[in-house]
């Protein structure tokens, strides 16, 4: 299975889509352990990453990538700004060039992302963060062939997993033990992220 | 030698520009300080963009200090500094109190030390007062 | 019972405001933060005067953590408390760094712990971060 | 040798009168080891405490000072604002009810100024700060009559010999070694009040 520049852009696009109509649960769940601020953040970022991307006819997975980085960089304000622009700008490197990438291609992107995510945050698997659903997912895609309702489950549980850990990084590790049985709120952004994945491959396939 | 230089980042900009109204008062010759507060928008937040050109200002040889209050701002300084691959002078991000750090940076930088010094005076502080 | 108030002490209106803003952003029920920043003149610097208003507004039984920033702050802090011998509850003035103590005050405070129990949490934090 | 109330207001409206005229001078020694606005500082708060005295008949010491007190604590704005503001309220409450007193009870009321201002400023003497002149002030009405002239020569040499002082306290102890061979602002304006308090009492004694 082969992933082109056209499902990275409706992949994009879904996110938005998902973010904007998740918009007041993503901010409800930072509300408990964090300022509240994360559905504000996610859906302000992702607006702006398809209004710069709509009237663009880039063919290059990475310029596409890069692009919508660059904007959630400059765009979002909280911690996910960096860590979810860290996430697409190492991506972007790795797909630079590409117009279709094949599925390890893929995976080596994700890769390179989750490295980012864990630079940019000094955070590790485990500590409550969108790691736990990153890390997950890219090691579905790396030793998977890509099935959409898989894609999704696996990121689903990831998230669900976040409810049972204890924040060790970023403002909800201030609430220390009452941060449990909280779902993490970037974890679910990230949740929606690849459920979004899975539907823009999954559509793709279908047309 | 050009003396080194401070960038203070909040989530907050009254934050951030309260700090160097606090610390102008000591009036240290030729010690600059810079502040980075609050998203684009002008919200709670930072942002990587007004970092960057703070950073970029702030920049000179003899190198920058920089403080942060919480956790994503210190994230997006050093997504700053990855995209400023060609500074003149060395750059220290300190893990201390963004007040009480900033205000001993600045009395230590006015004296002349060179940026390790002070980033070194600034640790050794006891930061219970 | 009434959550734990907190008080802001800095020698810069615009950092004492500036906490307030970022903490209220977590918007913790029932913990109320109050600010008193700069002179009486708007100058940097503090006020006895201004502390003893907020302090006596912030009272009650919950008690009431106090914030500053440097020096001088404290002096007028601890004035402020010799003039009012008749508070409701608690205060306790904090050694600690004046915008990431006061965070940890509010998120503990907003999980209704007690006056001590939060001043406990505070000087627990590791502020190197 | 007694003092009355009129010459410790008399002291106050000198001790202005020297604040003012050496304004600068306090600001500059602030600025080579503070933030240089000592002399702005000092200089506002006896400006408003001889505004309040003047029209004012009040005859008993204690509220004299406890006037001049309240003013300082309310005007100064720095440091030496609750400092001087606790050494005279501590000083008011010796000096209570009397039109005079003598000179016992004259340094009883310096005594407990003292204590206020250890207890204050959480200092002691050779910190480099107002103490290191209250202090050896306060032994020479202790133990000797005054003599106007004596006081003012234990007064400066006082303050003279905070130059040799490295700062433990106050925003000079950030300054550390640096601040040794400078003179204490805090202590300079004490100077200019207790050469104040001779001149108030010599002038008494001619007139
Ligand atoms: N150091 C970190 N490493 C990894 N992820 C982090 C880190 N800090 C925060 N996060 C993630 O960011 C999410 C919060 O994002 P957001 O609310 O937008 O930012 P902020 O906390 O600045 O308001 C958290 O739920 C968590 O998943
Ligand atoms: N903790 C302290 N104990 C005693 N005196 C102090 C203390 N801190 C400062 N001072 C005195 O106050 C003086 C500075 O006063 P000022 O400049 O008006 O205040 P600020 O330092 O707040 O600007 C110092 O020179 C010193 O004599
Ligand atoms: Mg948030
Ligand atoms: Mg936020
Ligand atoms: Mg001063
Ligand atoms: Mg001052």
């Amino acid at each position: 299975m082969e992933i082109t520049s056209a499902e990275i852009k409706r992949w994009l696009f879904m996110a938005n889509e998902k973010m904007q109509y998740n918009k007041d649960y993503l901010s409800e769940l930072d509300q408990a352990i964090g300022d509240g601020d994360h559905g504000h953040n996610m859906a302000r970022g992702f607006q702006e990453t398809v209004e710069s991307l709509k009237d663009d006819n880039e063919e290059d997975m990475g310029a596409v990538m890069k692009s919508a980085a660059m904007t959630l960089i400059s765009k979002v304000g909280g911690a996910s700004g960096p860590l979810y622009g860290t996430a697409f700008l190492k991506a972007s490197d790795e797909w630079k060039g590409k117009q279709v990438v094949t599925a390890g291609e893929f995976a080596k992107g994700i890769e390179a992302a989750v490295e980012g995510i864990k630079t940019r945050g000094k955070a590790e698997r485990g500590g409550k963060t969108l790691l736990d659903v990153w890390i997950p997912v890219l090691e579905y895609v790396q030793n998977q062939e890509l099935v959409p309702t898989e894609l999704t489950k696996t990121a689903k549980e990831a998230m669900e997993g976040t409810a049972d850990m204890t924040a060790k990084k970023g403002r909800a590790s201030y609430y220390g033990e009452k941060s449990t049985s909280h779902l993490d709120p970037g974890a679910y952004s990230s949740y929606l992220l690849f459920e979004a994945l899975a539907e823009a491959v999954t559509k793709e396939e279908e047309g | 030698m050009n003396k080194a230089a401070v960038v203070v980042i909040s989530h907050s900009a009254k934050i951030a520009e309260g700090i160097v109204d606090l610390v102008s008062q000591t009036k240290q010759p030729d010690v600059q300080v810079f502040s980075a507060g609050g998203t684009e928008a002008g919200e709670i937040g930072t942002s990587a963009d007004k970092i960057k050109a703070v950073l970029e200002q702030a920049d000179g040889e003899g190198g920058v200090l920089v403080f942060y209050d919480i956790g994503s701002a210190v994230m997006n300084a050093e997504l700053a500094l990855d995209m400023l691959p060609d500074l003149e002078g060395g750059v220290e991000i300190m893990d201390a109190p963004i007040v009480e750090g900033t205000y001993v940076a600045v009395v230590e930088a006015g004296m002349g030390k060179a940026l390790e010094e002070v980033a070194e005076a600034v640790r050794r502080q006891e930061f219970v007062k």
